[in-house]
């Protein structure tokens, strides 16, 4: 797995790549939860251009991650999801909890 | 139905393998002309069950016995057979419910994700003993599609 | 020295299984941080070792049955063991001299590849029962040289 | 495997993708040899670019294919070979035979 974490303002900007499965779900979540520790992030943009694979444990950590954001009141984005990554994202419907956006304008435009 | 290839993968039940058990799902489904979608399935679909054979049949101990049996058949059914000899499942109707998992922080959607995208899923358990999941998807969507 | 990992792929004796039983051991490989060369070396001498059992051990038929166990200990020795129910090989150190082959129009090189890629090379067999190749290869150049 | 095989003049031109392994060498075989059966060909270029893999199935093929324009005065030469297959290209001692180029420019200077 490849991570780059950045914060811009409020912002959370969370590139991963690879394969999202139990081999790294931990080490993705406790990457991002000590990040946002602290810190008032409003919104977490998760880039999935690179993400080749994600299993039910890829999407675990996206839920977190998005119940996290929601109770202090942030959201939470998914940009650049491939479609093998988008239709497991809907199957899970985690696709009405996260925004699954194309790129970071059609962030700004929703 | 005539066999057209047999494969069984034996290992550990350790988080590394679940890429090993998908990646060689995926070459053996690649033996015949599928989809790049199919193969993408194929691999969610393994990865799922052969993760719930180390979280919950073994609980996370490593260096437990997990089997894989793929079965390609003439007529392009892959057949995928995953199990475990771990702790079983008690109530197997609660198992298969949406967004029911036995440990906080899980989905609980695996068996939803096989079902779906296999044409045939059927579980077998005896608690204290493993679990048996079988799987079946028709991968001659596009050949049938051709001869039409 | 304690496995990390340990894997057995049991396959036909088809043609299109070679290229899984690399794949597999390739992946194998991955989880250790090897090299690129290190994996395609990995590949290569998987491939003439299931292409030798079908060849030479069960004479192209397909159907037979191939076993390839993987074993990864935690110095980061790779053991790849490949093994044939077939004809078995009479005269081993022949087989073992550089262009020999028992079959015309074949390279001879086989394992001629197998010991130059690999630490450590032993074949056995008995006529009529079987042949097998271990082969053993350190993957930790790397990390020993991150170390240094 | 892919195969895309061209003749201009009295060159063979042969573009290989893919593993070159038992599973595919005999139809490469069969291919090429239909296609200079009965022609004049003076010269096969193999182009190995798309070539990701070789064992020694492949390189028999290579061997072989040489040994048929070798017996009717011809050349062959191989170009774009990745450094993992030029590798057991030189183990073998084919290297010796079959001109190793790094393109066609460099069959050219030859
Ligand atoms: N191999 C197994 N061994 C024991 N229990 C299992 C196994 N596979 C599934 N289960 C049970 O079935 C439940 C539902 O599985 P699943 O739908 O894959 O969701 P999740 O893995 O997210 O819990 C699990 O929570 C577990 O209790
Ligand atoms: N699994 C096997 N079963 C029986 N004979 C074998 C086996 N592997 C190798 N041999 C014998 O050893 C010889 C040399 O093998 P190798 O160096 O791989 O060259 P090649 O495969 O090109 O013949 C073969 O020609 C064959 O006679």
């Amino acid at each position: 797995m490849n991570l780059d974490i950045k914060i811009i303002k409020d912002t959370l900007m969370v590139r991963v790549g690879g394969e999202m499965d139990m081999l790294v779900a931990d080490q993705l979540r406790y990457e991002i939860d000590r990040v946002i520790r602290g810190k008032n992030i409003r919104n977490l943009i998760l880039d999935m251009e690179a993400v080749t694979f994600m299993d039910s444990a890829g999407l675990a950590v996206i839920l977190g991650r998005y119940k996290k954001m929601a109770a202090s009141g942030g959201k939470m984005y998914i940009i650049k999801a491939r479609p093998g990554v988008k239709k497991v994202l809907e199957l899970s419907g985690v696709d009405k909890l996260v925004a699954i956006c194309t790129d970071e304008k059609d962030i700004i435009n929703l | 139905m005539r066999l057209k290839n047999h494969v069984r993968l034996e290992f550990f039940s350790r988080p590394e393998n679940v890429s090993l058990a998908r990646t060689c799902a995926a070459a053996c489904a690649a033996q015949v002309d599928c989809t790049l979608d199919e193969m993408e399935e194929i691999k969610l679909v393994v990865s799922e069950a052969v993760s719930n054979c180390i979280i919950h049949g073994y609980d996370n101990r490593a260096d437990e016995k997990i089997v894989m049996e793929l079965n390609l058949y003439e007529n392009e059914n892959l057949e995928i057979i995953i199990y475990d000899y771990g702790r079983g499942i008690d109530d197997i109707d609660q198992a298969l419910q949406p967004a029911y998992s036995s440990v906080p922080g899980h989905m609980g959607m695996g068996f939803v994700f096989m079902k779906s995208f296999m044409d045939y899923m059927n579980v077998e358990s005896s608690p204290g003993d493993g679990t048996t999941v079988k799987l079946t998807r028709n991968l001659g969507q596009r050949s049938n599609q051709a001869l039409a």
